[in-house]
């Protein structure tokens, strides 16, 4: 792929849930569909764990972009979790949108364990957004103290 | 792409029909109350833009039989929907000049007196650009 | 209690009659329809080609025009009903649509499918109560034996006109004992009469004209009612049959005891119109 | 501070050939925390794992961190291997440097940096794990069936013979189900009732077997081994004990227009009735709705007549509470109302029935007492149209989008029937596919066909068309044939989806057993686990989990029955540890994360905290392990960061994210 | 003002309270404070007037640990709060005997002196009854007037009524103070360029000094322990100027109030650096609205909130792109 070459490497934390996106970029793997190296997988029990202070702490850490994978709406393990993440998401999202925070450097994917080819086009299409965003410096540099 | 696979979209986009969605089980056919003098059945319409043959599709009659009364459009249990193929097919002809079904010089003697405007109106929509 | 009223061409001149009653009977039953200024044509049929916008703006209009009186907007034509309830959920529902023909419209606010449309049917239905429409009939049309035929163009689909239920509708026959007469209820009843098709395809349209008055008549039926005057036209024309067909809203301004007056003015305005 | 061991994996060359697993181990040794790293060539091997052994003895390990492939694969293994060796298992945490790193990248210096930061991820995790120990929890020996068709009979059987106890709650007036309506069974054609009856009896008369019939559950809570569920028991009108069942009050009653359910509304019952005549209980009910004496307060007649003085209009409703250690679900289903398919006139016409009306209509218990004949005006039908997949296979909102799976062979059973017994009569069938997976299925359709001449039309139907003489016309298509055919018919019998019982989303929602956007309860893996719904303890049985017939549904039940029986079986069940708790001195008492439980494991409590040296009375968040299942959605919901998930920790993960961005 | 203090010492008296929640006079006309009067004498210092923008409701969580019952003046803004503590437990309705106090706006001192006026000795017209459109403020310079609208504070300007939610009686009229709409300024930072937003928010930020006066007013941030002040999110780098919380802190806390936050507007009434911290709150608030349905938290004590509640279709997180 043509982005393994440039210089800048970004940073990008994918928070998957246990039961069906873990299990989706498991397959991703064992089908040997490739993606950047840039993607490091956090495992959670369900997309509804990740707390949005994980995300901000993640970017004010100096990651370029946060991608938040779960079980469909509908398919949830524990039935509710991702409709609670749906919401905290879409409104966390809003807010960083709102505060100029560039909107492409936060996603959230529903993938099954039955998606593989989901999940590594997904990291491909996030992996080249963030790239087209190029490094996070706004996050990190919200407070700017003199 | 081929000429024919382009002509195949063309007509599901005009339509928005995925014809994919067909599981031939004829109800639409089965519906139609112009079937027997359609030379092109309306299930027969999925097939055909499946197998990318618009070409006779928009030569065939059944254009200027179909009565768009969506009596297969309200039956089809699978959301196909040919009645818009159909008419994707005559919009096809039509919005190709010279090519309308019905030619001015025919009308007057098509007329009657009592022959109300909304079938002329629906008539030349339907049979031209 | 005013609606916005959009008469369609064919109420103009052909079906003038299908204007006057409903206009009459609207009167006699505490309800007016304001007339759009400036309406155009609906075309007819509904462009079901999903690049089709310019066909679709003189409803587009007519629907904001209803809006901007923030009023309901009335049809009787059953033609007119379908394109204008079709082109409305596309500026409710069709994104693409909407935003194009916004584009070409530049209104101040965009049109996004507020107004509500009803049939003449459905107001009688919905706002004035069938129950409360026998209560105002004076000449009840006892022992008629009416026959509703419905055609495509009220009932299909019948997810975006949300009508009746297009395979067995009851809107005509609650219609027909509010005035006081029997409905017959006979399977062709929602089957299509030829529509447009009468044109030039005369057969093909006596063919079924013939099914549905054949059906009608097997069932008891003495006449058949319509609010489409292509119905009309196509059963009149082309089926061998000779029983009556008039529009649903004579007979109700029959009931309503005010037709008189107004097949007077009908008269009046068509001898201007030969004239 | 934690004494890590890190291992690193080859998987032969899976990972090895791509990531540089000795510089991966070389890397660990610089992690704080770690005092101990080595690669081999298969950790899961038994040598790799002695390895990770020896090394716990040998350096004192406190936290193991194995690189290898998924810990969907292998955590298992690994956590065992620790726990034979001293340490708790819940101090192993795998990066996950197969699926997730060698088997995506081709370069070898990409994919080894890649895998240094997932192992520095890991080992940022161990560094705050704690010991984990599993709770216990008690099994109630008592196992509950929901719903008394056939599916719940046979796992109540099935799990009473295993010696346990079994109750099975219905909610008509007695057990038996669908299957007691039909007539015949395909593909034997043997009777139905013949077979059925037997099994009603004996799960009546086994000791083990408790059934509540006009009964419905009302209300579950607790989990797996020890669920506490209401059962409403609905006011018969008559006493248990006392009805003889002689019959003689339902002779009498002089309400007899209440519409049969059992005949599915075909004719009519009296107020006081039992569904069908080999009911059990054979004890009658009074439909209050329908009953003069409950309507206007005179009649009385059916407490006249009873001898045995069993007529009680007082009685209520009762509610009965009980402890069960496993609940199976089988509540079965219904055909869809057809009210979207007017176009086949079955509301305009008597003579447009379903199939389950055909059944009755064939049955010699039923409205025409077993004789073939059109609803309308009792005449003999001469020509009979099967139409099939109406409302199955639909994408539309009308019907369903699956197939209902049994409808091509009862209408082949129906066809034959018909042929058989009234060979004068024409039987045509309208058809998309015909279906038939199943042993000796495909060879009873042919015989349809081939021995008794049933005419098969490939084609849909698209209207039914009343006549005025009162014949059908069947607009259909012809597809084979490419023509649109009108056929006259005097029947015609629709093959109509079958739907899930709509009682189970209630009952699903009192469960917490997740449903499918069909309401079919869902499996917990849809090959491996099939009749286990993924809410522990909580079985299915029978349709309410997709479409089967009789055989399969059989077979389902007795594989229910099994899991059922494997949980019983257990004295204690230990429970995932990976629970969430709170924090008594941050909890703020908010109920905010009992809101967004899907379990219902939080509850709240008065206790009495010492807040650093301040005593005081508060409202606590308590966290119930047995039931808590791990999601995490309280520890999001907690506005002070009190609730916080045990393995997946807020520092954790934390500490994961600052290993990734570092 | 007067009967308000009679009817407190009518129920202090007859023992149906222990103590009142009010306001007493600060050293300054513009400064009185939150304070709790256990005695009728004590009551001479209690006022009531157009300083008096303290919302009480967040007091009640340490008097409804006290014995007996507390007398508590809210406005119909702040009756929200109370509400929305009742739904979260904190306080105890049975220990509140709420009077619900008339509000004629509130007034924001930084307002005044921001139209030039200085060195105040006296201002006439804040009195709850006085029905004058104008201040009249006595200057060591002389005396100056300002009208009352103009010295509002910015919540007043978007009033969310007149109407006390929860009360056991009401003393005092309101009056209509609502001028603007209350999503304007959200509306028209949304519609900033990412560039422009960063600008503005960057710039606002960076004014904070983490004083916490925000944190201590806010009714919805009631915890025992903030989650600034627990190690439950940081690993270790707790003193660092530049750690994690210093530069989320708003966005955080924002969070943690969604759905729960009434939009009482204190966080901005007591923001020394005048931060417009509630455009964070709004921000969310109007989220909430526009995708899951209007929302007002604190209109009752038994709605599902927003943030744990949910529909089988809510909108997907990447609305947020599309709605552009």
């Amino acid at each position: 792929m043509s982005i393994e070459n440039k210089s800048f490497r970004p940073k990008i934390v994918a928070f998957c849930c246990n039961w069906c996106s873990y299990a989706g970029a498991d397959l991703a793997g064992s089908s040997r569909l490739s993606y950047p190296a840039d993607v490091k997988i956090i495992r959670v029990p369900c997309s509804c764990r990740v707390n949005p202070m994980f995300i901000l702490r993640a970017f004010e850490k100096g990651a370029d972009g946060v991608i938040m994978c779960g079980c469909h709406p509908g398919d949830c393990h524990y039935s509710t979790g991702n409709y609670y993440a749906r919401r905290r998401m879409t409104l966390l999202f809003s807010m960083l949108d709102y505060i100029g925070v560039e909107n492409g450097r936060t996603r959230v994917e529903w993938v099954s364990a039955a998606e593989g080819v989901k999940f590594s086009d997904t990291m491909n299409s996030f992996v080249e957004k963030i790239h087209s965003l190029g490094e996070n410096v706004r996050l990190g540099d919200l407070r700017c103290r003199n | 792409m081929s000429e024919k696979k382009k002509q195949a979209e063309l007509i599901e986009e005009i339509s928005g029909v995925n014809p994919l969605k067909c599981m031939k089980c004829g109800k639409c056919s089965a519906t139609c109350p112009s079937y027997n003098e359609m030379d092109i059945k309306p299930h027969q319409f999925v097939s055909y833009v499946i197998n990318e043959d618009v070409e006779s599709l928009v030569n065939s009659e059944s254009l200027w039989k179909c009565l768009s009364c969506f009596a297969c459009v309200e039956r089809c249990p699978r959301d196909v929907k040919p009645g818009k193929l159909i008419d994707a097919a005559r919009q096809m002809v039509v919005r190709q000049r010279g090519q309308a079904y019905l030619s001015p010089d025919e009308i007057p003697e098509l007329l009657d007196p009592e022959l109300p405007q909304q079938l002329l109106v629906s008539a030349f929509r339907r049979y031209r650009r | 209690m005013k609606y916005s009223y959009y008469p369609g061409c064919t109420l103009r001149t052909k079906a003038k009659d299908l204007d006057d009653y409903a206009r009459a009977s609207a009167k006699a039953l505490g309800f007016e329809l304001e007339e759009i200024e400036d309406w155009q044509c609906c075309g007819g049929v509904y462009p079901l080609g999903t690049d089709e916008i310019a066909n679709k703006l003189s409803c587009v209009r007519a629907l904001n025009a209803a809006k901007e009186k923030e009023q309901e907007l009335v049809t009787v034509c059953s033609a007119c009903h379908h394109v204008m309830k079709r082109v409305n959920d596309d500026m409710r529902n069709v994104e693409d649509i909407r935003t194009r023909a916004n584009n070409y419209m530049e209104l101040d606010e965009p049109y996004q499918g507020e107004t509500e449309v009803l049939h003449f049917l459905e107001v009688l239905r919905d706002k004035v109560g069938f129950d409360e429409l026998a209560k105002k009939v004076v000449n009840p049309l006892k022992g008629q034996k009416i026959g509703a035929y419905y055609g495509c163009l009220l009932l299909r689909p019948g997810k975006i006109l949300a009508f009746d239920n297009p395979e067995n509708p009851k809107i005509m026959e609650d219609f027909i004992r509010a005035i006081g007469a029997e409905p017959v209820i006979y399977p062709y009843r929602n089957e299509c009469c030829g529509g447009y098709i009468s044109l030039k395809e005369k057969d093909m349209a006596k063919g079924m004209c013939d099914k549905i008055t054949e059906s009608a008549e097997g069932f008891g039926a003495d006449m058949l009612i319509t609010a489409c005057p292509l119905c009309m036209y196509n059963l009149n024309k082309s089926s061998k049959k000779e029983i009556p067909v008039v529009y649903f809203t004579e007979l109700l301004a029959e009931a309503l005891g005010v037709k008189e007056a107004c097949a007077g003015a009908a008269g009046e305005d068509e001898k201007e119109v030969q004239a | 501070m934690q004494r890590i061991g890190v291992f690193v994996c080859h998987c032969g060359s899976n990972i090895a050939a791509t990531v540089d697993v000795s510089k991966v181990a070389e890397m660990a040794l610089m992690e704080p925390g770690v005092v101990h790293a080595e690669d081999y060539q298969y950790m899961c091997s038994e040598a790799g794992q002695a390895k990770i052994q020896d090394a716990i003895h040998e350096k004192k390990l406190s936290g193991i961190v194995v690189c290898s492939c998924s810990p969907r694969m292998h955590e298992a293994t690994f956590r065992k291997a620790a726990e034979r060796a001293g340490l708790n298992p819940y101090m192993v945490e795998i990066a996950n440097i197969r699926e997730h790193c060698s088997w995506i990248h081709k370069d070898m210096e990409e994919a080894t940096k890649k895998a240094v930061i997932l192992m520095r991820a890991a080992v940022a995790k161990v560094n705050l794990n704690t010991p984990l120990k599993p709770g216990e929890s008690r099994v109630t020996k008592r196992a509950l069936i929901i719903g008394g068709g056939i599916a719940g009979i046979q796992t109540a059987l099935d799990i009473a013979d295993a010696g346990y106890e079994v109750d099975i709650v219905e909610k008509t007036p007695s057990i038996g189900g669908r299957m007691s309506q039909l007539d015949k069974t395909f593909p034997t054609l043997d009777c139905s009732a013949c077979i059925l009856t037997p099994k009603m009896v004996e799960a009546s008369a086994h000791e083990k077997i408790k059934i509540y019939t006009y009964s419905e559950v009302e209300k579950v809570s607790g989990f797996v081994g020890d669920f506490t569920v209401d059962i409403r028991k609905k006011a018969r009108s008559v006493d248990m004990d006392k009805c003889t069942g002689c019959g003689v009050c339902q002779e009498k009653c002089p309400s007899k227009k209440a519409p049969s359910e059992f005949n599915r509304g075909l004719n009519n019952r009296s107020a006081i009735y039992t569904p069908f005549a080999q009911a059990i209980p054979n004890v009658p009910v009074i439909d209050r709705e329908a009953c003069i004496k409950f309507k206007t307060g005179k009649c009385g007649i059916c407490s006249k007549v009873c001898q045995a003085g069993a007529i009680d209009y007082e009685q209520k409703d009762e509610i009965i509470t009980e402890k069960y250690g496993a609940i199976v679900v089988a509540t079965g289903f219904d055909t869809i109302n057809l009210d979207k398919y007017d176009e086949y006139a079955y509301s305009q016409s008597k003579d447009v029935i379903t199939s389950l009306e055909l059944e009755r209509v064939m049955n010699a218990a039923g409205p025409t007492h077993g004789h073939l004949e059109r609803l309308s005006d009792g005449k003999a039908p001469k020509e009979m149209v099967f139409i099939q997949c109406v409302g199955s296979r639909c994408s539309d909102d009308r019907g369903k989008p699956y197939c209902s799976k049994i409808c091509c062979m009862y209408t082949a059973k129906h066809a034959m029937l018909i042929r058989d017994k009234y060979p004068d009569v024409n039987v045509t069938v309208f058809y998309i596919d015909v279906r038939t997976p199943g042993k000796n299925f495909d060879e009873f359709y042919r015989r349809a066909v081939e021995q008794y001449g049933v005419n098969y039309i490939k084609g849909q139907v698209g209207k039914v068309i009343p006549q005025p003489d009162g014949k059908l016309l069947v607009q259909g298509s012809d597809l084979l044939d490419n023509k649109q055919i009108l056929k006259e018919a005097d029947m015609v019998v629709l093959a109509t989806a079958i739907e899930p019982n709509p009682d189970v989303r209630k009952i699903a929602t009192m469960l917490t057993a997740s449903i499918d956007t069909n309401n079919f309860l869902t499996e917990a893996h849809a090959k491996l686990r099939p009749v286990e719904s993924p809410t522990a303890g909580i079985f299915l049985s029978g349709v309410c989990q997709g479409p089967k017939d009789i055989p399969e549904t059989v077979a389902q039940a007795g594989a229910a029955a099994v899991k059922a029986i494997g949980l019983l079986a257990k004295d204690k069940l230990l429970t995932n540890p990976c629970t969430a708790h709170s924090d008594e001195l941050l909890c703020n008492g908010c109920s905010t994360c009992e809101n967004v439980c899907p379990y219902g494991a939080i509850t709240y409590e008065d206790k009495e905290v010492n807040d650093h040296g301040i005593r005081e009375v508060r409202r606590l968040a308590v966290v119930n392990s047995a039931l808590c299942q791990g999601c995490g959605a309280c520890t999001v919901a907690c506005p002070s960061g009190a609730m916080d998930l045990q393995g997946f920790s807020n520092r954790q993960i934390i500490a994961e994210v600052d290993a990734i961005c570092r | 003002m007067q009967e308000l203090i009679n009817r407190a010492k009518e129920l202090l008296d007859n023992g149906t309270v222990a103590r009142v929640l009010g306001w007493k006079a600060g050293d300054l006309p513009y400064d009185p404070e939150p304070a709790y009067f256990e005695t009728a004498e004590s009551l001479k210092d209690f006022v009531y007037n157009g300083f008096c923008g303290a919302n009480l409701s967040k007091y009640m969580i340490e008097a409804s640990k006290l014995e007996g019952k507390t007398l508590v003046c809210l406005k119909p803004c702040d009756t929200y709060s109370f509400n929305q503590l009742i739904k979260e437990h904190r306080v105890d309705r049975e220990k509140a005997y709420i009077i619900g106090v008339g509000c004629k706006g509130k007034l924001d001192i930084e307002k005044i002196r921001n139209q030039g006026v200085k060195g105040i000795e006296s201002i006439e017209g804040a009195e709850i009854t006085d029905e004058a459109d104008m201040l009249k403020i006595q200057t060591i310079y002389g005396e100056r007037s300002v009208a009352y609208a103009d010295a509002m504070l910015e919540r007043c300007h978007v009033c969310k009524g007149k109407e006390h939610k929860i009360f056991d009686e009401q003393i005092g009229e309101s009056k209509e103070t609502k001028d603007g709409e209350r999503f304007d300024e959200v509306s028209r930072i949304e519609k900033l360029s990412p560039e422009e937003k960063f600008a503005f928010f960057q710039k606002e930020l960076s004014k904070c000094i983490r004083c916490n006066a925000c944190r201590n007013v806010c009714p919805a941030c009631s915890c025992r322990k903030c989650v600034f002040d627990s190690n439950k999110f940081d690993s270790s780098q707790k003193a660092n100027v530049d750690s994690f919380e210093e530069k989320m802190f708003h966005i955080i806390r924002a969070f943690h109030v969604a759905g729960r936050c009434t939009d009482c507007g204190e966080c901005s009434r007591v923001c020394p650096q005048g931060i417009p911290l509630h455009l964070f709150n709004r921000k969310f608030i109007k989220d909430i609205d526009e995708l899951y349905g209007e929302y007002q938290a604190g209109d009752d004590t038994d709605s599902k909130a927003p943030l744990t509640n949910y529909t089988f279709d809510d909108a997907e997180p990447s609305i947020v792109g599309k709605r552009g």
